[in-house]
Order: structure tokens, then C-alpha cells, then sequence
């Protein structure tokens, strides 16, 4: 069961993760990753733009990469885009698999990958001004852990 | 006409998120229609660009025809 | 927010991460743990036994641990004893933080804890006779992962 | 009297559950009064004694009184 999805509006991440598992009869553990925008200091809103031709088939790519390396049964990537209010899931990836190491590690790859290897571009706004996002030097050392 | 379009910070620099060219344009014809700021921060390695939903490895060798659409795509935000 | 209790009834964990998720405002992400009676060849319940005045206060240690370990706002751990059918959740864990490297981390860590170190005993029921499952080397080596 | 609480495998060992012996009860009068099979499992390094839910170190020192319960514990099961 595979389901990648680039989200316009907000979600409610209980709506795709239950019938995600009744998805996945026979699995031994299914592990999720939420992740919302931060209340942090000042931050109005965050902007996510992303350029369609490679987003959504860049998300696929991810998907094939984490099908080949894990065992997995499904797995489940979704990513909202546009513009999201502190408290509001941007991200949740779901593994189902037969054992908990295939399920844990593959949503800790997916979401490293997603965190800064995904085109996704964020801004955020604070004291009604927007700005941009920079990589951070730890999204980059969390992915070198994958490229052994 | 060739579509350019702009990505992330990229689009500020540009003042919009999309412009229309006329095709055919190379590199150096795009650079040439560019605000010179904007023309600068393309050539920086960093930044990527895709000819219709393709990245490219060499910029320089940009060949865009009639209903092409390029993008010019900054590092990606991360975390 | 801190939550940790063994079940002698049937449970489901959307039931549970939903309120988890809810009382702790402000957090970045929280990754969730669901792990099942997998439909192992023949088998038809496992039943798991517990010895209270360890098993307990040892989920509590192995919070305290993991709060101690990881930047967390909050951990849910929730474990089933008594029998259980395929199908059924044995175990959720669900971590909440700022980030989620720190969440996705204590889920780990209290998962190859809970499966290695907790006080339970297995069983297994095939073709209508009990077997006790003996501990896997494979788990043993993931707890050595936390030793450094 | 003093509860002996049998754990996992031992559970079958000793055929229930759970077992009353007179108080006062050492490591020796404890092993004595255990079937020889359960008796010689107890020994093993790898099946603990807690006493009062206490994990205890030194199973030969092991001290029960009345009211005291004693747990024989195997190694636990893993995944």
C-alpha cells in the first residue's frame, strides 16, 4: 500500500494513518512521523512553495528508494504546501512493516530526505515580514547517514 | 514564448514568480534578459535549473524552444 | 505529559495518540510506534505475562531514561499483557519534541528497550499448544546500540 | 508463610503459578523444597530472584520471612 499525496488544505494526520494500517493487514509494526509548525518566537506562518514537475515525482523517487531499501508492506508520504499556521501538520510519513526496525528506519530516512533533499522551498513570516528559509548544517549531516 | 519560472528566494530577486521570454533563448540569452542581480545568483552553482520538468547538469548548454519552461531552482530549505 | 500503563484490555491506538498529540501544545513533531500480533505461520494467540511490581515501575525507569536521554515533551507507553489474538496491538509508543531527531530517537530507544530489558514473558499458541519464545540475538544487538 | 511467584517458562517447571512455603526460607531451604529440575534452574545465572519485587543481587544471601514474596525470573522474551 503505497500513498503519496501533496496536500493544499489542512489534514488531520488520525484520518490517514488508521485506514493507512487497516491498509496493511499482517503487519508487525507501523511506525509515523508528525510534524507540525513550531509555535516558535514571532513565527506567524510558514510558506511552502514547491515546483510541481519535480516535487511530487521527487516524492515518488523517495518512496521507490525506501521500498528498495527496507522491508517494507506500505508506506504512506504526505506533504502540505502552501501557506500553514503554527500548530498545523506539514508532514506525516507512515512505514508498515513485518518487523520495527524496517518501519522505524525507513520513516527516519523518508523524513530526512523530505527535510532537505525534497523541492520544497519555506518562508516564514514574523512581524508581517516573510523570510526565507536556509538549510541548516544539521539537515545535512542527518542525510549522510544514509549515504553509507 | 518560453516560460522562466522562479523558485523560492530566486523569485524575489525577480519580483515575480514567472516571466515570459522569447524562444528560442540559450543561457546566455536568458542571463541577458534578467535583472543583472538575478542574472549573477543564477550562475551560481547552487542554484539548478530544469527545461521542462528535467533538471539539466549543464546550464550552459540551455536550449529553449517555442512552449518550453524553465526553472530556476535555489537550495532547498530544509529542516 | 507523561503516560505509561499496562492494558489487559484490547486497545486502539488512534484512540490514545490523538489525545497524546493534543496535550502537548507547541511541539515540532512526534513519531508514534504501533506494534501488532503479527499472522506468524499457525499461530493463533500469544499471551504475555508480566510480573507487576517489576514490569511496571521498570516502564517507568525506562521513561525516566528516555526523558533523561532525549529532548521530550512528552511519552506515551502503553503496553498490552494478558492474550492476544492476530492483528492485535501488543505496544504504541509515541514521543513528543521540538524536533524530530529527539522523537523519532526515544521511540527507538524505548521500543529496543520494551522488547529486550521490559519485564515480559511470551508465549505463543500453535496448533492449540503453548511454546515460549526465547529472546532474539538481533534484539539484543539493537540495545547495544544505546550502550555508548 | 512466604510466596514463591514463578515466572515464564518456570511457571511450567513448577507446574503453577505460585507456591506457599514456610517462613523463615533461604537460597537453601528454598532450592530443597523445589522439585530437582526447577531447583537446578534457579541456580542458572540467567534466571534473577527479586524479593518483594526487589531484584536482588546475591541469590545465595537471599533472606524470606513471613509475608515476604519471592520471584524466580527468566530471562525475558524480546521481540
Amino acid at each position: 500500500m503505497r500513498d503519496i499525496r501533496l496536500l493544499h488544505q489542512m489534514f488531520i494526520p488520525g484520518t490517514l494513518i488508521g485506514p493507512f494500517t487497516q491498509a496493511n493487514p499482517g503487519l508487525g509494526g507501523v511506525c509515523t512521523f508528525v510534524g507540525e509548525v513550531r509555535y516558535d518566537q514571532g513565527v506567524e506562518a510558514l510558506e511552502l512553495t514547491h515546483y510541481e514537475p519535480l516535487t511530487l515525482p521527487g516524492m515518488h523517487e523517495l518512496a521507490d528508494r525506501a521500498f528498495a531499501r527496507f522491508e517494507l508492506m506500505g508506506l504512506l508520504m504526505v506533504h502540505r504546501v502552501g501557506v500553514l499556521r503554527p500548530g498545523e501538520p506539514i508532514v506525516c510519513v507512515s512505514a508498515a512493516a513485518l518487523h520495527r526496525r524496517d518501519a522505524i528506519d525507513a520513516v527516519d530516512f523518508c523524513m530526512d530526505h523530505l527535510k532537505s533533499a525534497a523541492w520544497f522551498w519555506k518562508r516564514e513570516k514574523r512581524d508581517g515580514q516573510w523570510h526565507w528559509i536556509e538549510p541548516r548544517e544539521q539537515d545535512h549531516s542527518d542525510l549522510a547517514r544514509w549515504q553509507a | 514564448m518560453v516560460t522562466i519560472v522562479f523558485l523560492g528566494k530566486l523569485a524575489d530577486l525577480a519580483g515575480a514568480p514567472s516571466l515570459q521570454l522569447s524562444a528560442p533563448l540559450d543561457w546566455a540569452g536568458l542571463k541577458a534578459a534578467l535583472p543583472s542581480a538575478l542574472a549573477e545568483a543564477v550562475d551560481d552553482p547552487r542554484n539548478r535549473v530544469a527545461l521542462n520538468g528535467a533538471l539539466i547538469a549543464d546550464k550552459a548548454g540551455l536550449q529553449a524552444g517555442e512552449g518550453d519552461e524553465i526553472a530556476l531552482l535555489p537550495p532547498v530549505s530544509g529542516g
